[in-house]
Formats: C-alpha cells, sequence, structure tokens
C-alpha cells in the first residue's frame, strides 16, 4: 500500500516534470526564433495564431506526419534506438532538480517531497552520469545512417562531449568544495539568504564566478549550440548526425537538444544562482508562500539562462573543430583546475 | 586534515622522482631540441640523489600511511637496484634514442614514472598499492614499447604486451577481489592474520591465491604465461627492453615474494608445489625454445624467462616447508642476489645488441654478430662475457648467481630441483655460445668489414662499463652483495 | 539483505568466465578489451558485494582504483589500437605477422 | 522482493555478458557492454554503493565506451567472421573456471564472511556512503590516490604521443 | 684428526704463479698486436721461473698441504682463498708452467691471425689449470675447473681446424654437462660435511654409504668426461684434431690430467667406501679404454686422430693405477700424468711441425721424413719410443709401477692392461715406419725443411725430462710419495671398515698382498 501510494506520487511528480519540460520545449521553439529575429531586427515566425504563437504546434504535426525514412544500408534497429538514447538521458536529468524549497508533505503517511522528484545524495554525478550517456545517442545515429556526413558528425559530437563533459564537472568541483555535498537540495540550500550567498558571488570565500562561466560555455558545448555547433554543422555536414532523420525521429533529437538546454541551465541555476532561493530575502516572500516563490526565482533564473542561450547563438560565429578542441583542452580546463585548487586554498584557509 | 608529514618523508625518494618527472614534462617544451640530454642528465642526478635516501633505509622498518606502504631493508635493496636499471638504461637511450629517431623526452619521464611504479611495487604492503604500482609500471611499458611508432613491430610488441598485461591485470585483480572477500581486507599483514587461521583451509582463498599466483606468473614472465615475452622484446627498442627484462621483473619478483611471504606465509604447502611446476617447466621451455631463436633480442628474451625460472627457484625455497627458517630465507636472499646479478648481465646484453643497430646494421639476428670480434674485438669480448656469464660459467657473476641460488636449493633438500636446473643451464651455454661462435669463430662478409663503427657514445660506454664491472666484480668479489641480501632479507612469518 | 554473498560471488565468477573466455577466443582487439572490461567488472561486482556485506568499505576504495586505472588502460589501449591500425589497417591478432604471436 | 531484483539484473549481465563475447559485430558488443554496465550499477545500488553505481555509469558508460565506440567507428571495422581457432580451449577453460567458482561457493566451505565484522557496520555503508569514500580517499588511502593520479597522467602522456600526428617530425 | 698444512712462508708462491699469467693477459691487452709473441713468451717463463721455488723449497717429509694461502674470500657461506699444493699437485703445477712457455713457442709462426687474444686464452687456462690443481677450497676448484672451458672453446674454435666449430662446442657441451654433478655434489658436500668447502675438512668427514654412490657417480660424471674415460671420451678425438697445435699440447698434457687428479683428490680420499664399492666398475672401463683406445688409433690415417686414441689408452692406464689403490698403482699414476704430459704434448708439437710445413696431417702425406728432415725425425722417434713405454724413458716407469699396483688389485686386469702396450707399440711403430722411413710424397718433398733453432730449442726440454724421469725417477717419486701414502690409509681404513661390516663378497682383500709402504721401483728398478 505504502509502496503504491509512493508510486502514484512519484509517477505524477514525474509526469508534471515531464510536461513542464516538453511545454518548455515547445514554447522554446518559438522563442528562439523570436528573440533571434528580434535581434537580428525582424519579426520571426507570425503565421500561425497570434504573433505566431502556435508555431510550435504546427511543427509538431509536420514532424510527427511527416514520412519516417529509414536510409538504405542503414542499421535499422541502431538507427531507430538512436534518438531515444538521446532523449531519455536529457530527460532522466530532471530527478534530481530541486524546483523549489526543500519540504517534506505527508501524504497518506508517506513522506513526500513535492518539488524534488529524488533527493539522492550523488544528484550532481548522477546528472553528469546521464549527461555523457546523451553521447550514445549522438555517436550512434551517425554511425547507423550509413552516411559519411552522419558518421563524422557522430564522431566529431562524442569527441566534444567527451571533451567538454571534462569541463563541466571540473567546474561544478568548486561549488562542491565549498557545500561538501554533491545533493544539490543541500547545495541549494547552503545558498540561502541572499544572492551573495549564491555561489557565483560565495561571500566569505572564493567567487566561483569563473567556473560558472566555465561551466555555461562547456553547457554550450555539451548541448551542441552555437558556437560550439559543429556536430550538426549545415554548411559543413549537412546537419550531422541527423542528416538522415526526419519525421519523430527527428524530433527526438531535437527534443534531446533543447531538453539538454533546460537541463543545463537548471543545473546552472541550482549550482551557482542559488536554486529557488530569491535574491533577497524579502523578495522571497512568507514562509508558506516559498513554494510559489521558489517555483518563480526558478523559473525566471532558468529562463534568463535560456536566454543567454539564444544570445550567445545570436551573436557569435562558429569555431573551428581544432580551435574548439584547443579551447576546451588548453583554455577552459587549465581554468577550471586552477579554479579548484584555488577554491581548495581558500576554503582551507578560511574555514580551516 | 593536516598532511601527514611524517609519511610524506618516509616516501621522499619516490616523491623526487616522481616530481622530476613531473618537471621533465614541463621542462621539455621549453627545452631546445637539441638540449634534451640535459633532462636525462637531471633525472641521473635525481636518481643519485634517491640512492643517498634509501641508503639510509637499510635496517629499519618504517611503516607510512596506515600500512598501505612500508620502507623497510627488502624494499630498500630493490629500490637500490631499481635506480642503478633506471640510470643506465637512461645513459644507454641517450645516444640509442637519437639513433632511432625517438628522441623524445617525454621518454625520460616515462622511465621515471615506471620506476615510481616499481618502487611502490616494492615496498607496498597492501595488495591496492601494489596493484597500482603494477598498473602504473604496465601502463608506462606499454607505451614505452611502442614508441617506435615508425616501426609497425614496435607498435605491435605493445599491442600484444597491452593486451596480455591487461589481461592478466583482470586475473590478478580478480583474485584479490575474492582474497578480500575471505579476509575481509587488502593489507597483506591482516590476510595472513585470517589466511593463517580461519581461512586456511577456505577453497576460495586457494582460488584466490592461485589467481594471484598467474597473475604474477605473467609479470615475471613465467612459462604458461610467457607468450607475450618474445614478441614484445623483440619489437620494443632495445633500450625499453633492456629496461622491461630488467627493471620490470625485478619489481615484480620483489612483490610476488612480499606477496606470497606475507600473505599466504603461513599457507606454503598450498603454494609451492604450484611454484615448483611453474619454476621446473620456465626452466625447460625457456632454454629448450632459446635454442632454435635466430633473433639475439627474442633469444634473449627467451633466455630471461628462462632465468625467471631460476629465481622462481628462490621462491620455492622460501615456500618450502619443513625446513629451518634460515633456510627460507637463504631462498629469499638467493633470489635476491640472483635478480641483482642478472640485471646487470642483461643489461650488458641488450646494451650491446643496442650499439650493434649503431653500424648501420639492425644488430638483432644472430647473423649481425658475425666476425664481431674482427671488426669491434672489445664489444665482441663484452659480449662474450655476459654471455659466459649468463651461460652461468665462472668466474663471472652469473655463476655467482646460480651458485647461490643452487645453495639454497639443495639447502632445503631439493638437490633434484638444482641437477635440473643446472642440465638447462648447459643447455643454455648453447645458445649463448652460439653468439660467441658466430662472434669469434664466422668471418665477417665484406660488407659487414665495411660496417666495422661501433660508434660508442660516452654514455653507453659507461653503461657498458658498469655492466662489466658488475658482472666481473661480483663474480670474483660477490661479498658485499652477499651481504647485503642477507641483511635485507624479508623477514618471513613463522611457518605453520 | 536476503541475497547471499554467494549469489554475487557466483554471478562475478561467471562474468569473469565470460570475459576470460572472451579474451582467448575472439581475434578483434576491441572485443579483447572489452573482454577484459568483463573481466574488471566481474572484479568491482565482488568488491562491491562483499564490502557491503562486510561492512568494510575499503573495498568500494579499491573498486574505485579499479575504475581509475581501467580509464587509464582503456586510454593507452585505443591509442596504441589507432596507431597499430595506421600500420597494418587491421586490429585482427592473427594479421599480426611482423611477430610470432 | 531483493532477491527478485537481484535475479533480474543478474540474469541480464550474464546474458550481455555473454552477448559481448558472442556477437560478431563490435558495436553491438559494446552497446551490449553499455547494458550490462547500467546493471551492474543498478546491483551496486541494491548494495548500498551509490557513489559507485553512478561512477559505474559515469567512468564506465559515459567514459570508456564512449571511447571504444568512437574508436570502432573511427576504424570502421568490419564485423569479425571467426572466431580465434583457440576458442575450444578458451570455452573449455572458461566452463571450468565457472564449474571451480560455483561449486566452490555452492558446497558452501568456504569461511566467506563469517571472519571479520558482522554487518552492523553497514550503517555506515547506507548513510552518508560518498562522504565516507571521499573520507577514506584522502586520509587513509591518500598514497594509493596519488598513485592513481599518476596513472592517469602516464596514460594521458601517453596516448598523446602514441597516437599525435606529427610528433616524431617536430622532434626527431 | 687435525690437518698438518705447512703455510707459504714468506712470498706467497702459489698466488705469484696463478697471477703472472693472468698480468701477463692484461698487458698483453694493452699492448701492440706485434708484440704478443714476446710478451707472451716473457710472462710464461717468468712463471715457470717463480714456480720453481716449488720445487727446490718442497719438504718432501711432510705428507699435508704445503704453500698454504688461506684468505677468507665470501662470508657467507664461507669461502675461501685457499690454495696449496701437496706431492700430487706439485708436479703438476709445474708440468702446466713447463709446458705453457713451450706451447707458446709451438705457435710462434703457426698461428697468424688474432695474436693477441690466442695468447690471453693461453694464458688464461694456465691460470685455470694451475687453479684447480691447486685450489684447497671447493668452490675456487670449481670455478678454475669450469673457468678453463672458454679459452680452451676459444682456442680450439677460433684457430682450429675447419670443423673446429663442431669439436668446440662438443667440447664445451660435454665437459660442462659433466660437471653439472659435480657442482651439485659440492653443495651437498657443503651441507653434509659440516658447512664448510674446505677441501681438507670435507675429506676428513666421513659420509653415509648410501650418499657416498651418488657423490661418487656425481664426481664421476665430472671427472671421468674430463679424463676421458671409455664411453664418454667421443669428444677427445674431435678436439683434438680440430685444435691447434699449442691447443693440443695443453689439451693432452694439462686438460686430461684434471680428470684423473680429481679422483686422486676428491673420489678415493672423501669417499673411500663408494670408491671400494665401484672400484670394479672402473677398472672395467679403464681396461676397455687402454684396448679400445689402442685399436682405435691402430685404425687411423690422420696422425692427431692416431695421438688422441692413444691418449685414451694412455689415460686409461692413469686411472687403473689411481683405482688400484695402493702405493704402486697411484705413484705409477701420477707419474704417468706427468710422463703422458711430455710425451704427448712432446707428439703434439711434433705434429704440429710436420703440419705448419705441409698443411696436411695425414700420414699418408708425410712419408720419408727421416731423409728430408733429419733431426725432427729424430725427436719423433725418441718422444714415439717413449710412448711405447720402452725402458730407460719415462712411461716406461710410470706403466710399470702402474701394473704393479694393478696386479696386486687383480692379475686379469693386469694382463689385459698389459696387452694395451703391447698396442701401443703396434701403433707406434707402424706410425713410425710410415712417416719416418716411408717414401716421401714428391709433392711435398720442397716443403720439408729441417728444424729451426726455435723448434729445437723447444724440444731439447722435453727430450731431457724424457730421459730424466725414465732413469731416475727417484727425485719426483720422492715428491709424490707421502701423500700418496696418506691417500692410501684412507683405503686402508676404509677395507678394514667394510670388512667389518661385511666381508662376504669383498675382492679387494687382495690388496693387502704387498704391504703399502713397500716402494717396489726403489727395490727393483732402481740403477
Amino acid at each position: 500500500m505504502e509502496t503504491g501510494i509512493r508510486l502514484a506520487l512519484t509517477l505524477s511528480q514525474i509526469g508534471a516534470v515531464m510536461v513542464a519540460v516538453l511545454l518548455t520545449v515547445a514554447a522554446l521553439t518559438l522563442l528562439e526564433r523570436k528573440v533571434l529575429s528580434w535581434m537580428q531586427d525582424r519579426m520571426g515566425p507570425m503565421e500561425v495564431g497570434p504573433y505566431g504563437i502556435l508555431q510550435p504546434v504546427a511543427d509538431g504535426l509536420k514532424l510527427f506526419f511527416k514520412e519516417d525514412i529509414i536510409p538504405a544500408g542503414a542499421n535499422k534497429f541502431m538507427f531507430s534506438m538512436a534518438p531515444i538514447l538521446a532523449l531519455v538521458p536529457a530527460l532522466i536529468g530532471f530527478a534530481v532538480i530541486p524546483f523549489g524549497p526543500d519540504w517534506t508533505v505527508d501524504v497518506l503517511g508517506v513522506n513526500f517531497k513535492p518539488f524534488v522528484i529524488t533527493d539522492i545524495n550523488i544528484g550532481v554525478l548522477y546528472i553528469l552520469a546521464f549527461a555523457s550517456i546523451g553521447a550514445y545517442g549522438i555517436i550512434l545515429g551517425g554511425w547507423s545512417s550509413n552516411s559519411k556526413y552522419s558518421l563524422l558528425g557522430g564522431l566529431r559530437s562524442a569527441a566534444q562531449l567527451i571533451s567538454y563533459e571534462l569541463n563541466v564537472g571540473l567546474s561544478i568541483v568548486g561549488v562542491l568544495l565549498l557545500s561538501s555535498s554533491l545533493s544539490l537540495v543541500t547545495i541549494t540550500n547552503a545558498q540561502a539568504g541572499g544572492f551573495w550567498n549564491w555561489y557565483f558571488f560565495a561571500w566569505g570565500s572564493f567567487p566561483q564566478a569563473i567556473a560558472c562561466i566555465v561551466f555555461i560555455i562547456s553547457a554550450v558545448a555539451e548541448t551542441n549550440r552555437t558556437p560550439f555547433d559543429l556536430p550538426e554543422a549545415e554548411s559543413e555536414l549537412v546537419a550531422g548526425f541527423f542528416t538522415e532523420y526526419s519525421g519523430m525521429r527527428f524530433a527526438f533529437f531535437f527534443l534531446a537538444e533543447y531538453g539538454n538546454m533546460i537541463l543545463v541551465s537548471c543545473m546552472a541555476t541550482v549550482l551557482f544562482f542559488g536554486g529557488w532561493h530569491a535574491p533577497l530575502d524579502i523578495l522571497q516572500g512568507p514562509e508558506a508562500l516559498h513554494g510559489i516563490t521558489g517555483i518563480f526565482w526558478f523559473s525566471l533564473k532558468v529562463a534568463s539562462m535560456l536566454f543567454l542561450f539564444f544570445w550567445i547563438r545570436a551573436t557569435l560565429p562558429r569555431l573551428r573543430y581544432d580551435q574548439l578542441m584547443r579551447f576546451g583542452w588548453k583554455v577552459l580546463l587549465p581554468i577550471a583546475l586552477g579554479n579548484i585548487v584555488l577554491t581548495a586554498i581558500v576554503e582551507y584557509v578560511v574555514h580551516g | 586534515m593536516t598532511l601527514p608529514l611524517a609519511d610524506l618523508v618516509t616516501i621522499l625518494p619516490e616523491l623526487l622522482i616522481v616530481g622530476m618527472a613531473c618537471l621533465i614534462l614541463v621542462l621539455d617544451p621549453i627545452t631546445p631540441s637539441g638540449k634534451k640530454d640535459f633532462l636525462a642528465w637531471m633525472s641521473l642526478g635525481i636518481l643519485g640523489v634517491c640512492a643517498l635516501i634509501t641508503m639510509t633505509d637499510f635496517g629499519e622498518t618504517v611503516v607510512a600511511f596506515g600500512g598501505l606502504v612500508v620502507v623497510d631493508s627488502y624494499a630498500a635493496f630493490w629500490k637500490m637496484l631499481l635506480y642503478l636499471v633506471s640510470g643506465l638504461t637512461i645513459l644507454l637511450s641517450m645516444s640509442y634514442l637519437k639513433e632511432e629517431k625517438i628522441e623524445l623526452a617525454e621518454y625520460y619521464a616515462f622511465v621515471l614514472l615506471a620506476l615510481a611504479g616499481m618502487m611502490v611495487m616494492v615496498s607496498g604492503t597492501d595488495l591496492l598499492t601494489i596493484y597500482l604500482g603494477i598498473e602504473l609500471m604496465s601502463i608506462t611499458l606499454y607505451i614505452m614499447a611502442g614508441l617506435k611508432r615508425s616501426e609497425a613491430r614496435s607498435i605491435e610488441a605493445s599491442a600484444k604486451y597491452f593486451v596480455l598485461g591487461a589481461f592478466s591485470s583482470g586475473i590478478l585483480l580478480y583474485g584479490i577481489s575474492l582474497l578480500f572477500g575471505v579476509t575481509g581486507s587488502t593489507r597483506l599483514s591482516e590476510i595472513s592474520a585470517v589466511v593463517n587461521g580461519p581461512a586456511s583451509e577456505d577453497p576460495l582463498m586457494l582460488l584466490a591465491l592461485m589467481l594471484i599466483i598467474v597473475g604474477f606468473g605473467f609479470k615475471v614472465a613465467a612459462v604458461p604465461f610467457h607468450m607475450w615475452t618474445p614478441d614484445v622484446y623483440e619489437g620494443a627498442p632495445t633500450s625499453v627492453t633492456a629496461f622491461m627484462a630488467v627493471a620490470s621483473k625485478a619489481a615484480s619478483f620483489a612483490a610476488f615474494l612480499r606477496v606470497l611471504l606475507e600473505a599466504f606465509g603461513g599457507v606454503k604447502p598450498n603454494w609451492n608445489v604450484l611454484i615448483l611446476a611453474l619454476c621446473v617447466v620456465t626452466i625447460a621451455l625457456g632454454n629448450l625454445v632459446a635454442i632454435v631463436q635466430t633473433n639475439v633480442k627474442r633469444m634473449l628474451a627467451y633466455s630471461s624467462i628462462a632465468h625467471a625460472g631460476y629465481a622462481l627457484i628462490g621462491i620455492v625455497v622460501a615456500g618450502w616447508v619443513g625446513i629451518d627458517p634460515d633456510v627460507s630465507s637463504r631462498g629469499i636472499s638467493s633470489l635476491m642476489l640472483y635478480l641483482a646479478i642478472y640485471s646487470f648481465m642483461t643489461l650488458g646484453a641488450f646494451a650491446m645488441v643496442a650499439i650493434l643497430r649503431k653500424g648501420g646494421l639492425e644488430g638483432e639476428n644472430i647473423e649481425d654478430f658475425t666476425g664481431l670480434a674482427k671488426r669491434h674485438k672489445g664489444g665482441a669480448f663484452l659480449m662474450l662475457v655476459f654471455m659466459i656469464s649468463l651461460a652461468g660459467i665462472p668466474p663471472t657473476a652469473g655463476f655467482i648467481g646460480k651458485f647461490y641460488i643452487l645453495m639454497a636449493a639443495v639447502n632445503a633438500e631439493l638437490a633434484w630441483l638444482a641437477i635440473f636446473a643446472l642440465i638447462f643451464a648447459a643447455i643454455s651455454a648453447f645458445y649463448y655460445l652460439r653468439i660467441v661462435m658466430v662472434m669469434y669463430m664466422r668471418d665477417p662478409s665484406p660488407e659487414q668489414e665495411k660496417n666495422t663503427r661501433l660508434t660508442l657514445s660516452p654514455q653507453v660506454s659507461v653503461v657498458l662499463a658498469c655492466a662489466i664491472a658488475g658482472v666481473v666484480l661480483l663474480g670474483v668479489f660477490p661479498g658485499p652483495l652477499v651481504s647485503l641480501t642477507d641483511l635485507s632479507v624479508l623477514s618471513i612469518s613463522p611457518v605453520r | 539483505m536476503d541475497v547471499p554473498v554467494s549469489y554475487y560471488v557466483v554471478l562475478s565468477g561467471i562474468v569473469f568466465s565470460i570475459g576470460l573466455v572472451g579474451v582467448l577466443i575472439r581475434r578483434n582487439i576491441i572485443i579483447i578489451l572489452l573482454s577484459v572490461e568483463l573481466m574488471l567488472n566481474a572484479t568491482n561486482i565482488n568488491f562491491v558485494a562483499f564490502s557491503s556485506y562486510l561492512g568494510n568499505l575499503s573495498g568500494q576504495v579499491f573498486v574505485f582504483f579499479a575504475l581509475t586505472v581501467a580509464a587509464a588502460e582503456v586510454a593507452v589501449g585505443l591509442a596504441i589500437i589507432i596507431a597499430l591500425y595506421r600500420h597494418s589497417a587491421s586490429i585482427n591478432i592473427d594479421d599480426f605477422r611482423l611477430l610470432k604471436w | 522482493m531483493e532477491t527478485f531484483v537481484f535475479f533480474y539484473f543478474a540474469s541480464i549481465i550474464v546474458v550481455t555478458a555473454a552477448l559481448v563475447i558472442g556477437l560478431k559485430n563490435p558495436i553491438y558488443s559494446a552497446l551490449a557492454l553499455l547494458v550490462m554496465f547500467f546493471h551492474v550499477a543498478g546491483l551496486f545500488v541494491t548494495l548500498h554503493a551509490e557513489f559507485l553505481a553512478i561512477i559505474q555509469i559515469l567512468v564506465y558508460a559515459g567514459a570508456i565506451l564512449v571511447l571504444y565506440l568512437f574508436v570502432v567507428m573511427l576504424l570502421n571495422l568490419k564485423r569479425e567472421e571467426h572466431f580465434h581457432s583457440q576458442w575450444i580451449v578458451g570455452l573449455f577453460l572458461g566452463c571450468v573456471l565457472f564449474a571451480e567458482a560455483v561449486l566452490l561457493v555452492v558446497k558452501g566451505e568456504t569461511t566467506l564472511g563469517d571472519n571479520l565484522a558482522t554487518p552492523t557496520a553497514s550503517i555506515e555503508l547506507t548513510q552518508g556512503n560518498t562522504e565516507s569514500i571521499g573520507e577514506l580517499l584522502y586520509t587513509t588511502y591518500l598514497f594509493p590516490f596519488e598513485v592513481a593520479s599518476l596513472i592517469l597522467l602516464v596514460a594521458m602522456v601517453g596516448a598523446v604521443i602514441l597516437t599525435k600526428k606529427g610528433i616524431m617530425e617536430v622532434k626527431g | 684428526m687435525t690437518e698438518m698444512v705447512v703455510p707459504s712462508g714468506g712470498m706467497p708462491w702459489l698466488t705469484l704463479i696463478l697471477i703472472l699469467p693472468l698480468l701477463g693477459s692484461v698487458v698483453l691487452l694493452l699492448a701492440h698486436e706485434s708484440m704478443s709473441r714476446q710478451i707472451a713468451l716473457t710472462v710464461s717463463l717468468l712463471t715457470f721461473i717463480v714456480s720453481l721455488p716449488l720445487w727446490f723449497l718442497f719438504d718432501n717429509g711432510q705428507a699435508g698441504m704445503q704453500f698454504v694461502e688461506k684468505h677468507l674470500w665470501i662470508d657467507s657461506p664461507a669461502i675461501h682463498y685457499a690454495l696449496g699444493v701437496d706431492g700430487i699437485s706439485m708436479p703438476l703445477v709445474l708440468l702446466t708452467t713447463f709446458l705453457t712457455p713451450l706451447c707458446i713457442l709451438v705457435s710462434w709462426t703457426a698461428i697468424q691471425s688474432r695474436l693477441k687474444e690466442f695468447f690471453i686464452s693461453l694464458l688464461v687456462m694456465e691460470t685455470a689449470t694451475i687453479g684447480v690443481f691447486g685450489a684447497l677450497d671447493f668452490v675456487l676448484f670449481y670455478i678454475f675447473w669450469e673457468t678453463m672451458l672458454i679459452p680452451m672453446y676459444l682456442l680450439i674454435g677460433v684457430w682450429g681446424g675447419p670443423n673446429r666449430v663442431y669439436a668446440a662446442i662438443k667440447f664445451f657441451l660435454y665437459t660442462l654437462t659433466g660437471s653439472i654433478l659435480l657442482l651439485v655434489a659440492i653443495m651437498v658436500l657443503f651441507f653434509e660435511g659440516g658447512r664448510t668447502f674446505d677441501i681438507l675438512t670435507l675429506t676428513q668427514a666421513s659420509y653415509d654409504p648410501g650418499l657416498q654412490s651418488l657423490l661418487f657417480w656425481a664426481f664421476f660424471a665430472a671427472f671421468a668426461v674430463k679424463v676421458p674415460m671409455f664411453p664418454f671420451h667421443t669428444w677427445l678425438p674431435d678436439a683434438h684434431v680440430q685444435a691447434p697445435t699449442a691447443g693440443s699440447v695443453i689439451l693432452a698434457s694439462v686438460l686430461l690430467k684434471l680428470g684423473t687428479y680429481g679422483f686422486l683428490r676428491f673420489s678415493l680420499p672423501m669417499l673411500p667406501d663408494a670408491s671400494v664399492t665401484f672400484t670394479p666398475i672402473i677398472m672395467t672401463l679403464s681396461v676397455i679404454a687402454i684396448i679400445y683406445g689402442a685399436y682405435m688409433a691402430l685404425a687411423q690415417s690422420d696422425i692427431k686422430k692416431l695421438i688422441a686414441y692413444s691418449s685414451v689408452s694412455h689415460m686409461g692406464f692413469v686411472t687403473l693405477g689411481i683405482f688400484a689403490w695402493n702405493a704402486q698403482g697411484i705413484e705409477g699414476a701420477v707419474l704417468q700424468m706427468v710422463n703422458h704430459g711430455i710425451t704427448t704434448g712432446a707428439l703434439f708439437m711434433c705434429v704440429g711441425i710436420i703440419y705448419e710445413r705441409t698443411h696436411s696431417r695425414e700420414i699418408g702425406d708425410n712419408g720419408g721424413l727421416a731423409k728430408a728432415m733429419p733431426k725432427y725425425a729424430t725427436f719423433l722417434v725418441i718422444f714415439a719410443l717413449s710412448s711405447v713405454g720402452l725402458p730407460g724413458m719415462n712411461s716406461f716407469v710410470g706403466e710399470f709401477l702402474v701394473l704393479v699396483g694393478v696386479f696386486a688389485w687383480d692379475k686379469l686386469t693386469a694382463t689385459l692392461a698389459a696387452l694395451g702396450i703391447i698396442l701401443a707399440a703396434v701403433y707406434i711403430l707402424y706410425l713410425i715406419q710410415r712417416i719416418v722411413y716411408g717414401p716421401a710424397s714428391p709433392k711435398m718433398l720442397p716443403k720439408l725443411t729441417d728444424l729451426n733453432a726455435r723448434e729445437f730449442g723447444m724440444l731439447v726440454p722435453l727430450v731431457v725430462l724424457v730421459f730424466w724421469i725414465g732413469l731416475y725417477p727417484k727425485p719426483l717419486l720422492d715428491v709424490m710419495h707421502a701423500s700418496v701414502e696418506r691417500v692410501v690409509a684412507t683405503h686402508s681404513a676404509s677395507i678394514v671398515v667394510q670388512q667389518d661390516g661385511d666381508s662376504s663378497d669383498n675382492v679387494l682383500v687382495m690388496s693387502e698382498v704387498l704391504p703399502p709402504t713397500v716402494n717396489v721401483f726403489e727395490a727393483e728398478v732402481a740403477p
């Protein structure tokens, strides 16, 4: 009985998060175009619905009804597995993100945390681990298409993912040193009380601003976004690993990319910007309302992050492949390592 | 949390060596390409400093890092040997690398890192440290074997070494895991307590023991786990081969012996027969197969297998039941002596192979030695001495090594084993003498006559001088080394 | 814990044996390395199971190190394979003819 | 329940392990291994080794296996038609070893587990597993930790030296 | 019973003898190639001169070791640098130092390539042999014993005849394999005989009879190959034929003595019981060697091979004498060792001289020397007759003593051995007839020039020795007498023990027919 209730509660929670994420993705597809066009001083999609608001629906329908083509000579099993392998890790990471305060509610005798699906004590590692699994989808998609563009795209992507994953991991270490925990809930709670407590600023210890910048740059690369979108560079590789994909399978990759984008935004929010905490305690409102204000602030921060992604895309040109690698290994990696060393020293001096 | 300063002082030599390795890696890009020798000289200097530090370790036992490592005379002995071998390898490599066009400063860093791994092996008293030491050494050696990247043979050697090395590590690790299950610890002393007591008949423990022996069997290249040796020795750059054949073997033996005695000292009957079997097969096969080899490096590889067999006699004696503890420790000290002597002669032989390369010859086929005595008297003479020593004929050190190890065997009432070993030593003389034969008794072809140039760099001369001095002096005055091995013998846990 | 530890040992034994067989019967170096990974994983299962049953964390620490080593080994191994492939365009161990196997 | 979970993981592990060595296409083998890694990680979770479970996925699945796939694809390997000629020996050896392992354990003569601490100490395991391991790594196991770092250093430098084009030409 | 030893007094003579050739080889190494001959000769002569005091300062009344030097060399297990000679080994040391200069002289022009290495090998060889004869520590003994192999291997293999490589390896492997068991035996002795390698102490220890048998055969393997005794002799003809003249000389004159010396020094005194037990076997093998060697010699057309087989035959006498185990037999044997060294060495030199001229060792190619080379022919005939054992020449004394000793042991054996002497006469005289008196082959004739001064000079001392020992052997016998007595004494003791044990089927009782102290030679032969 208890198990049943827990199961039901968790499932509904997962459902809610899924829906939220998918809706956000849908919104993002539109927003991205809107933001880009705004930055480029044009209108963007305007035809479907008022201000083109229904564009995502139209896109979705189009993809859904499009013919599902499997290229001749492709490895059918792998070809159909790849999009799923890409999407699942992107969505699975949300399980440990705390969207709101660390409340425990008693529902029918079962302890239940409404704002986080599960608070495991190695949440950060969990996300990193599953983010790294995302590479399989891409690499297999590229390989199974039996096309050299796809294969090259897949390989580039794999190399890029592995390289930048390292920087993501290392940039987080500073935060872990400050919070001495791997649980995202604990990390969030440690940043309560005001924006100066956010690890981006980390009052009283070593600010993680540098780490945050490294993290964001690496996150952009991890999600294959411009200026690191070489795996899918249209002009070079004809859309890279998903050249041969169409219809729903294409949509899955698409979803995965945007899902990842949201996920890394959430992570940046939680790790560096205090999660659901407001910049000042006053803005957080009374204790009882923390649930609502928490979600609000969280969403706001994530949205800002996402905006940053679009901004970057609109601003920066694409890197060359070797530049990308060199940048990752020779610039970001040393910075991240240096950050760890400095953080450790400062933390040792300050807190013994 | 404070840094365990005392512990760090204990492992000062390791720290220095690792520090030097890192320094080389850092300095490499900013050193002009003609000045790379400077890095090698620095490494040598560090080795010298470490030797001085280690020298003070004799006679005392310091346990560091909560029993993960120990610095005792036993470890100190091996470390001194390893410094020497590494130093000679570096010297040998300085001109050899230029000749082979693989002059990479990283090479010296690799030598030092492998050395660090070996040092961890010899002083590790926890299976974890020993395992990590083995891996540090092995991984470095995999890379070094493939350093002559332009040559397919070298890469192939590297690949084979890697595959079998990883395989053997897996086996070793599995054995360790089972042992952990039985004893609840990876600390040798704690394992020993359980193995001696409640678990002495545990079949799982026996399986673990077997797997560990197999794992180490690969590392010391005992038959039937030797199949990688000839290929790897042949394919790897000669200086690396020398390093592998000598240093890695010595370190593996040191760790092997320590594990067997300190962890399984209480259940000797369970492993001594196994080792005995390995020893017998190794001696026989190593020597027999060496006869048919036409490539010197391959022949030396089989010879090194055979020598591993002789060295195993020391372990057999150390593990033989029903003999005095004194006799057992003779087994250990004779093994140490044997490997020390083996180091000199094998290093010398490989150094000769390496410099033959310089005359524009490949220098690896036995034919390439044809008429060397006419072309280069000194070289031929050195090779002659090394070969005699490898065959175990007095008055060279090779004889002393055999003498002590066989004395130990006879002392343990294993006279038949001594006879067996000697019969194969006589057989081995056949193939060692073949080299002498082609050097002295065949005339060089006109083409070879032209290539009399064996440009000896000063560094190689030093290597050869050290090797020959070791072979001759230890043959004539083995006293100090014998006392040293007696002094640094591993204290054996009581026999049950 | 109602699963006896011996179950884990048997499981790891099976996996280890499969890995061993794989090393011996396959000719593709990549698969051989994968088989070695199987062996290492068998080891890890053992360590974790024992660690949990003995209430002794050092087993888990050992696994941590084994993982590190495995990663390093793979990096080197794959580098070697790539270098090898450049020479012979094959990673079938039977194709290495320069050295007798 | 736990037994059921164990048997689920165990059976999948065994099947995928067999697939790894049985499949002819290296990519399939690698994917079978991927599945196995996940199940091994699952097994770790049931044994209260969450940290290792996640590390298993992070390192093995996320890094090691990706590298394998990467190389397989880079080299564009073809499927292998025949097994090594010594397959009978191998199979035999494997079976013997396996039988041995099973016999040893099932016969129950082993003193496994009764030698040392009773599972009371497992409290330490269930809570704060990660912290305890971290603590151990930086105190008791500091020395091996440093050695492990050296191994990684060597592997890194070595991999570069072995594969980077032009490294010999520049320096030689 | 404590061992009486006489220390070397002021001068470490033995060390000097040992070290001089070694120093000489170092000098050679550094010197210019063209000077090698002179340096080598000087060094070897110097060594010979330094070795003479052994003879003059030797105390004949002492049975024990003289000129003893003993220094600790390795502490654990204690191995000493211990040297000393007694009446048995002293003549052999002198023989070695005497023959080495002659070997250098004989190679003066014969060896043209790689002179340095050649003479170094020769000198190292000399050190090793002297070391073997002088060592009082078993390990030291073994080290010298084995060290010898390398220079000999090189001598045969580098400067030998067409089939030299095969011969060299055969020689090497035979002797090395033989020595294996010796080494193990030494180790076993160490543990059984009171944890020492001191030969004198080990000699006095008593060993379990079962162990003795094992040790005996272990020793036998090493010594019998060296002698060589009958079934192990096959390396000898090859080695002799292929070796350069100096090599042959050293091989025949010195190396073969090591085996018999081993029997005498180790097998008999250390393992008396086993030696008694296995005497019949050794005797049988010796007789077979005598007859077989002689028979094979008859059939040879190669002069060197013929002499090689004659060596087998002659060495049979030595082992026969040793195992007869009475004063006559052993004294005869030791004397015969020296004689064989002189005579056979001289014969090999003669062959070398003729080979230098005709480049053939075939009997058929070398006929009619008496006319072409009268001086040479004279020498050759003298040595040949000495080899036959003509009274008044050295071999006669030795063989006679041996036969007397053997006769005391078993009449039949002695008779069969005497048959060997007759056969020796046959093959030697047949040889002389063919090469000295036959017609000279015309194509060789121009090459046949008589001896030059160097060759003449090196043969003369040998002739002197041949006649000196043949006519007045007393000084030599006096030297060895006391030491031989000691060996015989162990035998008598052993016999007593064995008879106490079981006297049923002991054939050795006969040895008491002659009291061991009677010096037959003085009684009957001395002029």
